[in-house]
């Protein structure tokens, strides 16, 4: 078992964002997390990277307690992320940003540059290695966000609504992308509401409701179950009665 | 009897603070931005009140609004020519912007107006009522009852009025806000606006009472600052109950303790406020 | 050929430095002195504040007492004041820790309007700190008893010694910049969550930064009051005190490597040349200027004269690699 | 900045020429530094006026003014009938700024001597500048004890200090108190910066040698925004007398918490700065009445010396000569006398001319009993009197022999 969280509680005031909600995840797996907005999906997302803490339950990753532990620590030990509205740093080029996640294992600033460069013929970004950041549109800067975290060498990387917000031709090579860096052994969970890009990338997809764990099981199983079909269409089908 | 005069005294000085932190604690519940020209804005505003008076020979009743209109007009003026562009720039950019504006309107005035000290005559609203020993100033109880009327009302329109959910859903949501048709640029010059001319009636009034001279609002910064974050960032009953603890706070600590320690207490409040609960104390997590 | 500017620059850079050794005007050399002063504490000012993105107005605290020490020093102790700049630069750590660290949790304005407080508290604290001369202040030596107590007529020997601290301050924000520190400092500067989740352990770099800036600008603190001989709570701990180390690193660049030292470079000469012409016919003029420097920079060019020239960020080439 | 430099470069033979061309051109360049920007702008301002009058009474022929040394003729006789050139620095309240300016005056502007600089802070340093470059510093104005008594050759008082104004007050009171007025229980309620500090400090030590208890002591920080606790303190505790030591915003703020919590103390002494600011009288002038205060400087009969300089005065900027303004403004004049007696610009000859100043009072615009330093360099003959503020303006009303109207007490307030 490489990460465990098991019966992870968050409330804010008196409203549960996420109720008991577990998650269990493989060596080199690629699993789905889905749910429509306000699932709390995002929040255990949060609960996992430790950018919120749990109000309850554990949290495990490679037999360690991480519960409490702050995100620096949590990137140390292997466990990397990306945001859903992407945080770039302004006032760096791009390979600069990348440097800053290679840093955490190469202290020097060559081999970090090295890793940097490396990362970024990965991800397709090499072009623009010297370009100031804020040259990049969203698309660059999701892409950026992932360059980055791989730039910090992780085992599992988490990545929160990478696809969100992209032209379908941007989605395929996004996808092409998800899939060279599962294929270089790297764990990952990929938060989405886009059911057909989870269908085409994961094995396993667990399905958020109410802060709750709804479904769990394959892409193909899970679309059948009437209730993720009630929980996505009933939701749908009330948005549009006024 | 000293103690209900301490206490007195405290509550009507607390009313004026929470009269000149309203505005700073709408502009910030509004935009995020804090303005720290705040305490300048009460300057500029006393010194629209001394030379309404003096130029023109008008009393309270004019100048009061006049400080209010010129004030809501300065307020306006920032947000459209520097604050709206540097809200969504650097930090460092949005911090000193208005630091900037403080030191430009301070020496501003020192240049024009000269350091001199200046105040409106005593005799302008100049009674006291004596309640069986307790001594209250005319001046101090208009101040304390606008301060209420104020917030009061400040707390109605955004809870209240279209206009103020308009505010609010900008202040919550720019995008999700112009998407269903409200324009933010126009909804937050406005609060800038609204802030500001609160502000301007707060310094018309203390004019009454207190000297006028350009470093004056330097107090007025600070004292708003602590006032802002013990009410809670943002909340307008919060500057209120806020403002009148800390009159409280400080009559009575500089009558027992001493003038020095009054600054002390108040500033190592709002140093240590801040390190435990950086919301503000009434402030929501 | 491609290296020709830079060559350009040393030579410029070094004609600067040695300017003042060749003016023999007692006022221009004074003048050189108080820029280097103030471009050390603006670039100590700017570590974390530049780079960090952490905006102090209460850096005048860490000023305040390296002055203090070092006239303490030789008030109490009967030394040398230099002799008391060792003592400035251990009570600027020990702040740091005590009170910079839990202010780390704060951010952006919070951040900000907290060092205004504890500014105006440490103020007030000293003023009626009867032991360091209350409002009244200390005064140094009245005239030299050796050499040790550094008091000269010329400013050239000041002069000196300043462009020495500057130019180590330079040497290791120079080192900094280029390694990992320099990079998770502009990172958490730009986007704390983000850096974090990088594995940047954020409060410990902004304390490595804060206790390296303090001590830097405890250290102008205590030359400063070595040149003037004298310290009273406005100038050591006053508002001005910080606005000045703000105003210098934004004009310049902040978070740039020469930024905040062509700020100095700027304004200290126009200030004392304004003062020296004017002659006091403009009143407050200087900081009305100021403020109105700071919302232009604010408003166009937040990146400071760095934005408009790259050289100033000390990097050269293009890239980092 | 290089340009700068460019320009010092330039600027060596030209400033190697300019002594000559001074003396050929016949003036005598005294360096004035003052705070003409910050705080205190306003009294910097009004020192300047002043200063610039007394240039004008001895650069040109003032025969009514006969008695001062320099009025009657033009310019400094004893120089050829030089000019006298005043170079003005502006201080921003700060030491440092002051210093340079001393050092900008000295090596650039090439004065022969120095006056100034209001804020003792800024003398204090000023004026070591001025030792260590060996040319004359005189203050007219600065009063912190502090200032002599550090073995400076170069340094020169003559205004009041500290403890003169401490004899003044308890003199004062003696002499009140034999009109069977109690006066035993006195309270001092000053600002917080050097100059209240220092001063508060000089009252208690003198009164302390004389047996005199202080029974109260008050500190407050002059830019607060609420005094009515310090008047609660006082209005509980009942002193006959209140000595306030306070700057222009606070000594306002106190009369008008005095009439809100309806209290008058017995005696109610101000010393000079707030409540001798012009708008102190303009502001609270009528619900302060009684207030008494001290001062050097009374405008007296007409057709006396400080009368006639006083009309001059208010002719030039409208005001009356306050008490810091004619303080310094001699000041200068006796560094304009001692330049001329000296008969050179030579430094050392004109610090000896100081050191030999035997000035009497009918040659003063000011109510000193003369001028002449002891061996700190302070003036041992300075004096003050005490003056009341009866109706719209100030009138002396001791001791005796100099008072134009009679003392009333106890303080009246408003009515």
């Amino acid at each position: 078992m490489l990460l465990e969280a098991k019966g992870i509680i968050k409330t804010f005031g008196s409203f549960r964002a996420v109720d008991e909600a577990d998650l269990t995840l493989q060596e080199h797996e690629l699993i789905g997390l889905i749910g429509p907005n306000g699932a709390g999906k995002s929040t255990f997302f949060n609960c996992l990277a430790g950018d919120a803490l749990p109000d309850g339950g554990s949290i495990r990753f490679r037999d360690r307690e991480i519960t409490r532990m702050a995100p620096h620590d949590r990137a140390r030990l292997g466990l990397a992320r990306t945001f859903q509205v992407p945080i770039v740093f302004d006032g760096m080029t791009v390979r600069e940003n990348v440097m800053v996640g290679a840093f955490l294992r190469r202290p020097h600033r060559h081999a970090a540059a090295a890793k940097a460069d490396e990362v970024l013929a990965f991800t397709g970004l090499a072009e623009q290695a010297d370009q100031p950041v804020t040259t990049l549109g969203t698309p660059g800067r999701k892409r950026l966000e992932i360059a980055r975290a791989l730039a910090s060498e992780p085992t599992v990387l988490l990545l929160d609504e990478a696809l969100a917000g992209l032209t379908s031709a941007e989605v395929e090579t996004a996808i092409a992308l998800v899939r060279r860096i599962h294929e270089s052994g790297i764990t990952l969970i990929v938060v989405e509401h886009i059911m057909e890009v989870i269908h085409r990338l994961t094995q396993r997809v667990i399905v958020f409701q109410q802060g709750r764990v709804l479904a769990e099981g394959s892409p193909a199983d899970v679309t059948a179950d009437p209730r993720v079909i009630e929980a996505y269409l009933g939701r749908r089908a009330g948005r549009h009665r006024p | 009897m000293i103690l209900l005069q301490l206490g007195v005294d405290g509550l009507l000085l607390g009313a004026v603070y929470a009269l000149f932190s309203s505005g700073l604690t709408l502009i910030w519940g509004m935009m995020n931005v804090v303005n720290f020209a705040h305490g300048d804005f009460v300057m500029v505003a006393m010194y629209v009140a001394f030379f309404a008076f003096t130029l023109l020979g008008v009393g309270p009743i004019v100048f009061v609004p006049l400080a209010a209109i010129t004030l809501f007009g300065l307020g306006v003026l920032v947000y459209v020519a520097l604050v709206r562009h540097v809200m969504r720039g650097p930090m460092l950019a949005q911090i000193i912007s208005t630091f900037g504006l403080a030191l430009f309107l301070r020496y501003a005035a020192l240049w024009l107006f000269s350091a001199n000290f200046v105040s409106l005559p005593d005799t302008l609203v100049g009674g006291v009522y004596d309640l069986g020993g307790l001594r209250l100033s005319a001046s101090h109880l208009l101040a304390g009852a606008t301060a209420l009327v104020l917030t009061l009302g400040m707390h109605l329109l955004l809870t209240r009025t279209d206009l103020g959910s308009r505010m609010l859903a900008v202040s919550e949501d720019r995008t999700a806000a112009a998407l269903v048709g409200i324009r933010p640029d126009p909804m937050q010059a406005l609060a800038w606006g609204i802030g500001a001319a609160s502000t301007g009636v707060a310094g018309a009034l203390i004019a009454l009472f207190f000297y006028v001279s350009p470093e004056v609002g330097n107090s007025f910064t600070l004292l708003a600052f602590v006032t802002v974050c013990l009410g809670g960032f943002g909340s307008v009953p919060g500057a209120l109950l806020a403002g009148l603890a800390i009159g409280v706070i400080q009559s009575i600590s500089a009558y027992f303790l001493g003038p020095a320690t009054k600054d002390v207490a108040v500033y190592a409040l709002f140093v240590l406020l801040l390190w435990v609960r950086p919301q503000g104390l009434l402030g929501r997590a | 050929m491609k290296n020709f500017p830079r060559v350009l620059l040393i030579a410029a850079a070094a004609a600067l430095v040695a300017a003042p050794f060749l003016t023999g005007n007692p006022f221009y050399q004074r003048i050189a002195a108080l820029t280097a002063l103030a471009a050390i504490s603006a670039s100590a000012w700017n570590l974390i504040g530049g780079y960090g993105g952490q905006v102090s107005f209460g850096h005048s605290v860490y000023f305040g007492i390296g002055a203090y020490a070092s006239l303490l020093a030789y008030t109490k102790l009967g030394v040398p004041p230099i002799a008391g700049a060792p003592l400035g630069v251990l009570a600027s750590f020990a702040l740091s820790v005590i009170v910079g660290l839990p202010s780390f949790r704060l951010r952006g304005h919070y951040f900000s309007m907290a060092t205004i407080a504890i500014a105006a508290l440490a103020e007030v604290l000293v003023t009626n700190w009867g032991f360091a001369g209350g409002a009244i202040g200390l005064m140094g030596p009245a005239s030299p008893r050796s050499l040790a107590d550094l008091l000269f007529r010329s400013a050239l020997p000041y002069y000196a010694l300043f462009v020495a601290v500057l130019a180590s301050l330079l040497g290791f924000t120079y080192l900094m910049q280029r390694g990992r520190m320099g990079f998770y400092l502009r990172a958490l500067g730009s986007g704390e969550r983000a850096a974090e989740s990088l594995g940047v352990p954020i409060r410990r770099y902004k304390l490595y930064a804060l206790l390296v800036s303090g001590a830097f600008t405890s250290l102008a603190g205590s030359l400063y009051a070595v040149m003037v001989g004298f310290i009273d709570p406005g100038s050591g701990f006053g508002i001005l005190v910080s606005v000045n180390m703000v105003v210098m690193s934004a004009l310049g660049g902040a978070g740039t490597l020469f930024g905040p030292l062509v700020g100095a470079i700027i304004l200290v000469p126009l200030e004392e040349t304004t003062n020296a012409l004017l002659g006091g016919g403009s009143s407050g003029a200087a900081y009305v200027v100021y403020g109105a420097i700071i919302m232009l920079i604010a408003r166009f060019s937040p990146g400071g004269l760095a934005q408009w020239w790259p050289l100033l960020s000390g990097k050269g080439r293009r890239g980092a690699a | 900045m290089m340009a700068i430099t460019r320009r010092g470069v330039l600027a060596i033979p030209a400033l190697a020429a300019l002594p000559a061309a001074a003396e050929a051109a016949g003036t005598v360049r005294i360096g004035y530094i003052e705070p003409l920007t910050g705080n205190a702008a306003a009294a910097g301002q009004s020192i300047k006026a002043a200063a610039m009058l007394a240039v004008d009474i001895i650069n040109t022929p003032h025969p009514d003014l006969a008695p001062m040394p320099l009025a009657a003729g033009a310019g400094l006789t004893r120089l050829g009938g030089a000019k006298v050139d005043v170079v003005w620095a502006d201080n921003q309240g700060s030491p440092s700024v002051g210093q340079s300016d001393a050092i900008r005056l000295i090596t650039q502007d090439r004065v022969v001597a120095l006056c100034g600089a209001y804020q003792s802070s800024v003398t204090l340093t000023a004026s070591a500048v001025a030792e260590r470059y060996g040319i004359p510093f005189l203050t007219g104005e600065s009063v912190a004890a502090n200032l002599t008594g550090r073995g400076y050759k170069w340094f020169f008082r003559t205004t009041p200090f500290g403890p003169d104004f401490a004899k003044l007050y308890l003199d004062f009171l003696a002499d009140v108190a034999k009109t069977g007025m109690a006066t035993g229980k006195i309270a001092i309620v000053h600002e917080n910066t050097d100059y209240g500090t220092s001063v508060a400090s000089s009252i208690s030590k003198v009164a302390a040698s004389r047996g005199v208890k202080i029974a109260q002591t008050i500190s407050y920080s002059a830019n607060g925004t609420d005094v009515s606790p310090q008047v609660l303190q006082l209005k509980n505790s009942k002193p006959d007398v209140v000595i306030f030591i306070s700057y222009t915003s606070d000594a306002i703020l106190y009369m008008k918490t005095f009439k809100t919590l309806g209290y008058r103390p017995p005696i109610v002494i101000g010393d000079d700065s707030g409540f001798s600011d012009p708008s102190f009288a303009k502001s609270v002038g009528d619900i302060s009445q009684g207030a008494l205060d001290r001062s050097a400087f009374v405008a007296g009969k007409p057709g006396s010396l400080p009368y006639k300089v006083n009309a001059l005065f208010k002719q030039r900027t409208g005001r009356d000569l306050d008490d810091t303004t004619a303080r310094s403004m001699q000041g200068f004049l006796v560094m304009c006398d001692a330049i001329n007696r000296a008969g050179s610009t030579k430094p050392e000859a004109i610090r000896q001319a100081l050191v030999a100043t035997d000035l009497k009072a009918d040659e003063l615009m000011i109510g000193y009993k003369g001028v002449k330093f002891d061996s700190h360099g302070q003036n041992i003959l300075a004096y003050s009197l005490m003056i009341q503020l009866q109706g719209k303006g100030y009138v002396p009303v001791w001791p005796a022999g100099r008072a134009t109207a009679k003392l009333a007490l106890p303080f009246k307030g408003w009515t």
